[in-house]
């Protein structure tokens, strides 16, 4: 008989590995998506994941240090999908595209 | 405690689910939609963990905020289906897919193998805390951390100058008037 | 002031001065920049005198000023303080090379008013004072060592300071390559003394010296002071070094006063008395040092007999003048060398001055056949002059007598002395006297062969000045050091000098062995004296006769002496000499390696090398290829493998 | 989840509850668009709809059958899912949040106690505030589901409109928040019961001639929270999004029937909201001037004699007190309506990012400067 215990009992791990699931998600995201937004959207989520991670540890750990962390990361986050986007805007206002196998090649 | 493990393994599903689809969807759009999704469901796990404030931060600040600038410009823009959603190359995808499946599967065996986190419930913790008490989160914040909010505010003003600027720019990045 | 304070802006006001001309060097006003440099040296000068103030008024015992300022570097146990050491040898430096400093300065004004490069010029003068200044009171040979290296750039820039000149930029360049030669044997010379001893601290160095004299040619001490002198050779132009000099009067002549007269070229005579409890040690290398200074010192003047530019000739009396110190140094007179050193200080600086007032006032003409007579064009200079002459020839009551009658004394009588030395000294002296008559001859006296369009001028008061107080010094900067038998006879005049150098001159064994003076009478001390007066004042009277009644009698001489004077008026072609057998096969040399090994070996290995680089680099480009996704790839499969690798462990 | 209660009873009770809040603010929709057609007929000095039933009050029925029965069409160029989920998620933030809202006294039966809202949530405003945040998102999915310039323009509009006036909204109630000390309704609902009195440099001041009602503290704060929901609930005057001269109907000018009847429901949901949000903070949520809640629980003891009739009364009596400063509210919204004009689109960001924004910084940090002096310095 399987032990279930697994899927009865919740543990901060159960948190751990989703937020791990989210984040390899966001890095698949980055690796293989093409749209520059889409690319922005992957990272967030990546970031979502280790605010995921924050909260558990501040949970278990009864600190709120970890949620501190986790105010931080979503200003730094909003900050940069704010530039993120404007940059998106002029990208798109000069190549008519946010594709980026039209610019992926860093050069000017 | 099964009322519980539902709650986490439907949130789990869903945020999974609507994570997968910003990643797998090609309209851009439903990509951001799900993506506002997933915002919602991790603001619901949460509140699961009893952070009630980051989760109603979470909701207000992604979800109401940063998720409706990211549709809006994708309106914006108006690509209904993309040409090419994702990179070519069938090594080099096959290369980054297993990367990142070994990369998954190695961070959910180290934690596994870890087994430092299995206690059920910090309950001791848990009760010591009042359930969503902000008092401590601000004292942390304002007392401890002062330094890095007020360095916050000004990362934020110099944000807000220079993606005003950045819009401001016509044509690019590169135009000249 | 504290003596630490007194020191500081002693070193630094020169160097304050330095960088103030020198930010501003494209400025033309030359009263701005002569004053700010002249007023820095100045300040330098009245720090030195409160400094040597200090020191006599101290108990003699403790006439030592050592300041440090911080711990330069330190190599494991090998340490070097930026410390300074004001005592009775460099407390005597620093007055010569600021005070005698402060006058050229002045005099520099006036001569050098109508240059472009006057700020630039008074900007280099002033770091040659701060680089001399930190030579003779540096306490260690490493700080000496960087002023060493200091005074050489600035003699290399003020040789060549009218650099588009390309005869004035090579002579620049000659004396830059003849001093690294010394350099390299003093860095050598250094290096042994620090293997042997382990410090290099002057203090420390004289007294590790050993007790008993080395007798080995290839003894440590020997060796490293033998090597200690080559660099001097070079700074000193001394004999097989000395070929710079005579070229460096091409840089303005003030600068040929202040460096290649009065300080510069003495660095060598100071760092031997420096160090001499070491050089007394090594028998050997004061032999070495005797004979190559009185063989200098008759070499340069036979040449400086013949030559006719008015700077050659007080040149080659400099190349003599330092021989008869190295001559005074090594048979263990440091003090006459000093002594010498000092006289010759303002008697020379006096010449040199008075030559660049002649040439100013000749409107840059500087070939004696063409002057003559200048006595009534220019009263002070040729008075002033006259003073010059008489001290270096040796006059009684003058300076130069004293001084030179020390040397020649010692070289006689000092248990390291020969009767041959003292030949060679009086032959020098007989020369030196016979050249000098002849220079005063040609100038100033006689007839004018002065051009018509020239109209000679006597300079101005900025000019004379310095002229006049160093002319008074020439006279009375002697009486200070009057030999026991004199002093004796005139009414018991102490000799201050031997008295305030004596507690730094090591006593050479055998004198102490012997007690001073047993073997030596008065008596011998005077007839010698007689004889080398007597020897000059020969020599004046002949040349005055050749030059000023006779006036055809010194072609006749030439003509008689044709292949000997044809050598010596070349200066015994040392330079071509020197060309054929060194420069010419080093170049040779040098374009060979050139030709067949660098363009065959290294620059074939260079371009293999940028191949496989290239190579290398167009794979490792493929990896680099501005697609972020890529990047990305990399990072998180680097993620993967670090994680691997800790879980493995 | 401990907030849904321990026993059956209870779950099953609050369950009832959630579902019955849900449909109240549904119902109340009808009434309310019965009350703004027949109001703005008596502000024009019309009758408006007056035939159906007993002062037209059927019309809603009839307007119900109407808007079932119509052609249900989608634009043929949109985008038809969002074009159909964009009216079903209208309805559902507005629901959840107004959920939030207590609106009486909890009430004690026996040994368990059910609050008067859908659910309890101790970070009640930032919740609420979230939640409702979300509409941007229907708007901008029915805009761009229907595949039409004007109704994109219109979404992007309200969208940006929102966005902005989110701020002026947030920043006007923190001086609430700061003042209350709480994120909690119901507390703050405690804390403004009995006459108005609050301490000051160590002195406790009192009148009882005024309600301790959160406008007497935070005028400037209720100006602007006020102004802020009109423009949050896409309301006249900041209707922008629907300007008919410009863009037809704004995000719904494909939307017919029953779809459209949703946005309406939505809409008037976010009236709702505002309108409770306004009576909590400002106005003493439900509770009763001058009259405590001990004072109405001995007055039904009196009357009642049991205990658990005394407490239904109690609940009873201010669950009305709330709905009347809920109507009046409401009413507000709608007399504003048919009274103000437009404003242009320009001067709507210049009022929400020039005016409000400083006018809510200023009073946060006017608040937080006088509450830090007068409780800092005793005399």
């Amino acid at each position: 008989m399987p032990d279930i215990s697994i899927l009865t009992t919740i543990t901060p791990n159960h948190y751990l590995v989703l937020s791990a699931c989210l984040f390899m998600i966001g890095v698949a995201g980055v690796l293989l998506r093409r749209n520059l937004i889409v690319l922005f959207m992957s990272i967030e989520l990546m970031l979502n994941a280790v605010n995921l991670s924050f909260v558990t540890f501040s949970h278990s750990f009864g600190k709120v240090d970890g949620q501190v962390m986790v105010f931080f990361v979503m200003t730094i986050a909003a900050a940069e999908a704010a530039v993120g986007l404007a940059l998106a805007v002029s990208i798109f206002k000069r190549f008519k595209e946010v594709n980026i196998r039209f610019f992926e090649h860093l050069k000017g | 405690m099964t009322a519980d493990a539902f709650l986490f393994w439907f949130l789990a599903a869903l945020t999974i689910v609507s994570a997968l689809s910003v990643v797998l969807m090609t309209n851009p759009i439903y990509s951001a939609l799900s993506l506002a999704m997933t915002m919602v469901s991790v603001a619901a796990i949460f509140v699961t963990l009893q952070a009630y404030f980051l989760a109603g931060v979470q909701i207000i600040v992604y979800a109401g905020a940063v998720m409706v600038l990211f549709v809006m410009v994708l309106m914006l823009f108006d690509l209904k289906h993309e040409l090419q959603a994702f990179t070519r190359g069938r090594f080099s995808g096959a290369f980054k897919i297993a990367s990142i499946g070994s990369l998954a599967g190695l961070l959910v065996g180290a934690m596994y193998t870890a087994n430092v986190l299995t206690v059920p419930e910090a309950a001791s913790v848990a009760n010591t805390t009042p359930k969503g008490a902000i008092t401590p989160l601000a004292e942390e914040l304002f007392l401890r951390n002062v330094f890095g909010f007020e360095a916050l505010g000004v990362l934020l003003l110099v944000i807000a100058v220079g993606t005003v600027a950045l819009s401001r720019s016509k044509g690019g990045t590169h135009a000249r008037h | 002031m504290s003596h630490q304070l007194l020191v500081a802006v002693l070193i630094l006001s020169p160097l304050i001065g330095f960088l103030l001309n020198g930010v501003r060097f494209k400025h033309t006003n030359y009263i701005a920049a002569g004053a700010i440099a002249t007023t820095a040296v100045f300040i330098s000068f009245i720090c030195s005198v409160l400094l040597f103030l200090d020191l006599v008024n101290a108990p003699e015992n403790q006439r030592t000023i050592a300041v440090g300022f911080y711990e330069w570097f330190s190599v494991d146990k090998f340490s070097i303080n930026a410390g300074f050491v004001v005592d009775q040898i460099s407390s005597i430096m620093i007055l010569i090379i600021t005070g005698v400093g402060s006058l050229i300065h002045l005099f520099s004004i006036g001569y050098m008013h109508h240059d472009k490069g006057v700020t630039k010029y008074f900007a280099y003068l002033n770091l040659f004072v701060f680089n001399m200044l930190l030579l003779v009171l540096g306490d260690s040979l490493l700080t000496m060592f960087v002023g060493w290296e200091g005074v050489g750039l600035c003699s290399y820039l003020l040789i060549g300071f009218w650099f588009n000149d390309a005869a004035k930029a090579a002579a620049g360049m000659k004396a830059f390559i003849t001093n690294r030669i010394g350099d390299a044997a003093f860095i050598i010379g250094m290096f042994i003394l620090f293997f042997t001893f382990g410090t290099l601290n002057i203090h420390e160095l004289n007294a590790l010296a050993p007790t008993t004299m080395e007798a080995s040619w290839l003894g440590a001490v020997t060796l490293g002071t033998l090597m200690l002198f080559i660099g001097a050779t070079g700074k000193s132009a001394q004999i097989p070094l000395y070929v710079w000099l005579p070229d460096a009067m091409a840089g303005p002549t003030p600068v040929s006063a202040l460096i290649h007269a009065a300080t510069m070229v003495t660095a060598g005579v100071y760092m031997i008395v420096r160090l001499n409890p070491l050089f007394v040690m090594a028998p050997n290398t004061m032999m070495v040092i005797a004979v190559i200074g009185a063989a200098t010192a008759v070499m340069a003047a036979t040449i400086g007999l013949t030559q006719y530019d008015i700077k050659k000739v007080l040149a080659y009396s400099t190349v003599s003048q330092l021989g008869y110190m190295f001559l005074a140094v090594g048979v263990g007179a440091f003090g006459a060398g000093m002594f010498h050193l000092m006289t010759h200080a303002f008697f020379k600086a006096l010449m040199f001055l008075g030559s660049g007032s002649v040439i100013h006032g000749m409107h840059e003409e500087q070939d004696i056949r063409k002057m003559g007579g200048l006595k009534k064009y220019m009263p002070i200079t040729h008075i002033t002059f006259v003073m010059g002459w008489l001290a270096i020839i040796g006059t009684p009551p003058f300076s130069g007598f004293f001084s030179k009658d020390e040397i020649l004394w010692q070289a006689y009588s000092s248990p390291r002395g020969h009767v041959l030395l003292w030949v060679a000294g009086a032959i020098g002296a007989g020369l030196t006297a016979f050249y000098m008559t002849r220079l005063m001859a040609l100038t100033f006296w006689g007839t004018s062969r002065v051009d018509k369009h020239v109209h000679p001028h006597e300079s101005g008061s900025l000019m004379t000045i310095p002229l006049i107080v160093l002319a008074v010094l020439s006279v009375i900067g002697g009486w200070i050091g009057i030999p026991h038998v004199i002093g004796e006879s005139l009414g018991h005049i102490p000799n201050y000098w031997e008295h305030w150098l004596s507690p730094l001159i090591a006593k050479m064994p055998e004198v102490a062995a012997a007690g001073e003076h047993a073997a030596h009478s008065a008596v011998e001390e005077w007839l010698l004296m007689g004889a080398s007066v007597s020897i000059a004042g020969i020599s004046v009277l002949t040349a005055c006769l050749m030059y000023l009644k006779n006036t055809d009698a010194p072609k006749k001489v030439s003509d008689a002496f044709g292949p000997v004077y044809k050598a010596v008026y070349n200066k015994y072609f040392v330079d071509e000499f020197y060309f054929a057998s060194l420069i010419n096969p080093l170049i040779k040399g040098s374009r060979n390696l050139w030709y067949y090994v660098d363009v065959n070996v290294i620059d074939k290995a260079t371009y293999k090398t940028t191949d496989l680089v290239r190579g290398g680099g167009s794979f490792v480009r493929s990896l680099q290829n501005g697609n972020m996704q890529q990047y990305a790839l990399y990072v998180i499969a680097g993620a993967a493998i670090t994680l691997s690798l800790v879980l493995m462990r | 989840m401990t907030s849904m209660g321990t026993t059956g009873f209870e779950i099953t009770v609050n369950l009832i509850k959630t579902v019955l809040v849900f449909l109240m603010m549904v119902q109340a929709v009808p009434i309310l668009v019965w009350l703004e057609r027949r109001g703005s007929a008596f502000i024009q000095n019309r009758f408006g709809p007056n035939r159906v039933g007993p002062l037209g009050l059927l019309q809603l029925l009839a307007d119900a059958v109407k808007f079932l029965t119509k052609e249900d069409f989608a634009p043929e160029k949109g985008n038809r899912f969002m074009f159909y989920a964009a009216p079903v998620f209208a309805l559902i933030p507005a629901a959840i949040a107004y959920m939030a809202i207590p609106m009486s006294v909890p009430l004690k039966l026996e040994s368990a106690t059910f609050l008067i809202q859908g659910f309890e949530i101790n970070v009640g405003i930032v919740f609420v505030l979230g939640i409702s945040s979300l509409a941007a998102y229907t708007i901008l999915m029915a805009g761009w589901g229907s595949g039409s310039k004007f109704s994109l323009m219109g979404a992007m509009r309200a969208s940006a409109q929102i966005i902005s006036y989110e701020l002026a909204l947030g920043l006007s109630i923190v001086g609430v928040i700061l003042m209350y000390g709480t994120f909690n309704f119901n507390e703050m609902i405690l804390q403004q019961q009995g006459p108005l009195s609050f301490q000051a440099f160590g002195y406790t001041v009192s009148t009882v001639a005024l309600p301790n009602w959160g406008i007497f503290y935070q005028p400037v704060g209720m100006i602007l929270f006020f102004a802020a929901t009109f423009a949050e609930s896409n309301r006249l005057p900041f209707d922008l999004a629907e300007g008919e001269a410009e863009l037809v109907a704004g995000f719904h000018t494909e939307y017919g029937g029953f779809k459209m009847l949703m946005f309406f429901i939505g809409e008037y949901g976010h009236m709702m909201i505002a309108s409770g949000l306004m009576a909590t903070f400002f106005f003493g949520g439900y509770g009763i001037p001058y009259v405590s809640i001990q004072d109405v629980q001995n007055f039904g003891m009196n009357l009642f004699g049991s205990e658990i009739a005394a407490n239904v009364f109690n609940t009873v009596v201010h669950f009305l007190m709330y709905n009347l400063k809920f109507g009046l509210f409401l009413w507000i919204f709608i007399h504003v309506r048919w009274t103000l004009p437009r404003f242009r689109y320009d001067q709507l960001m210049d009022l929400g990012w020039k005016t409000m924004l400083p006018w809510a910084l200023a009073n946060t940090m006017v608040t937080a400067t006088v509450m830090f002096v007068t409780s800092y310095f005793m005399f």
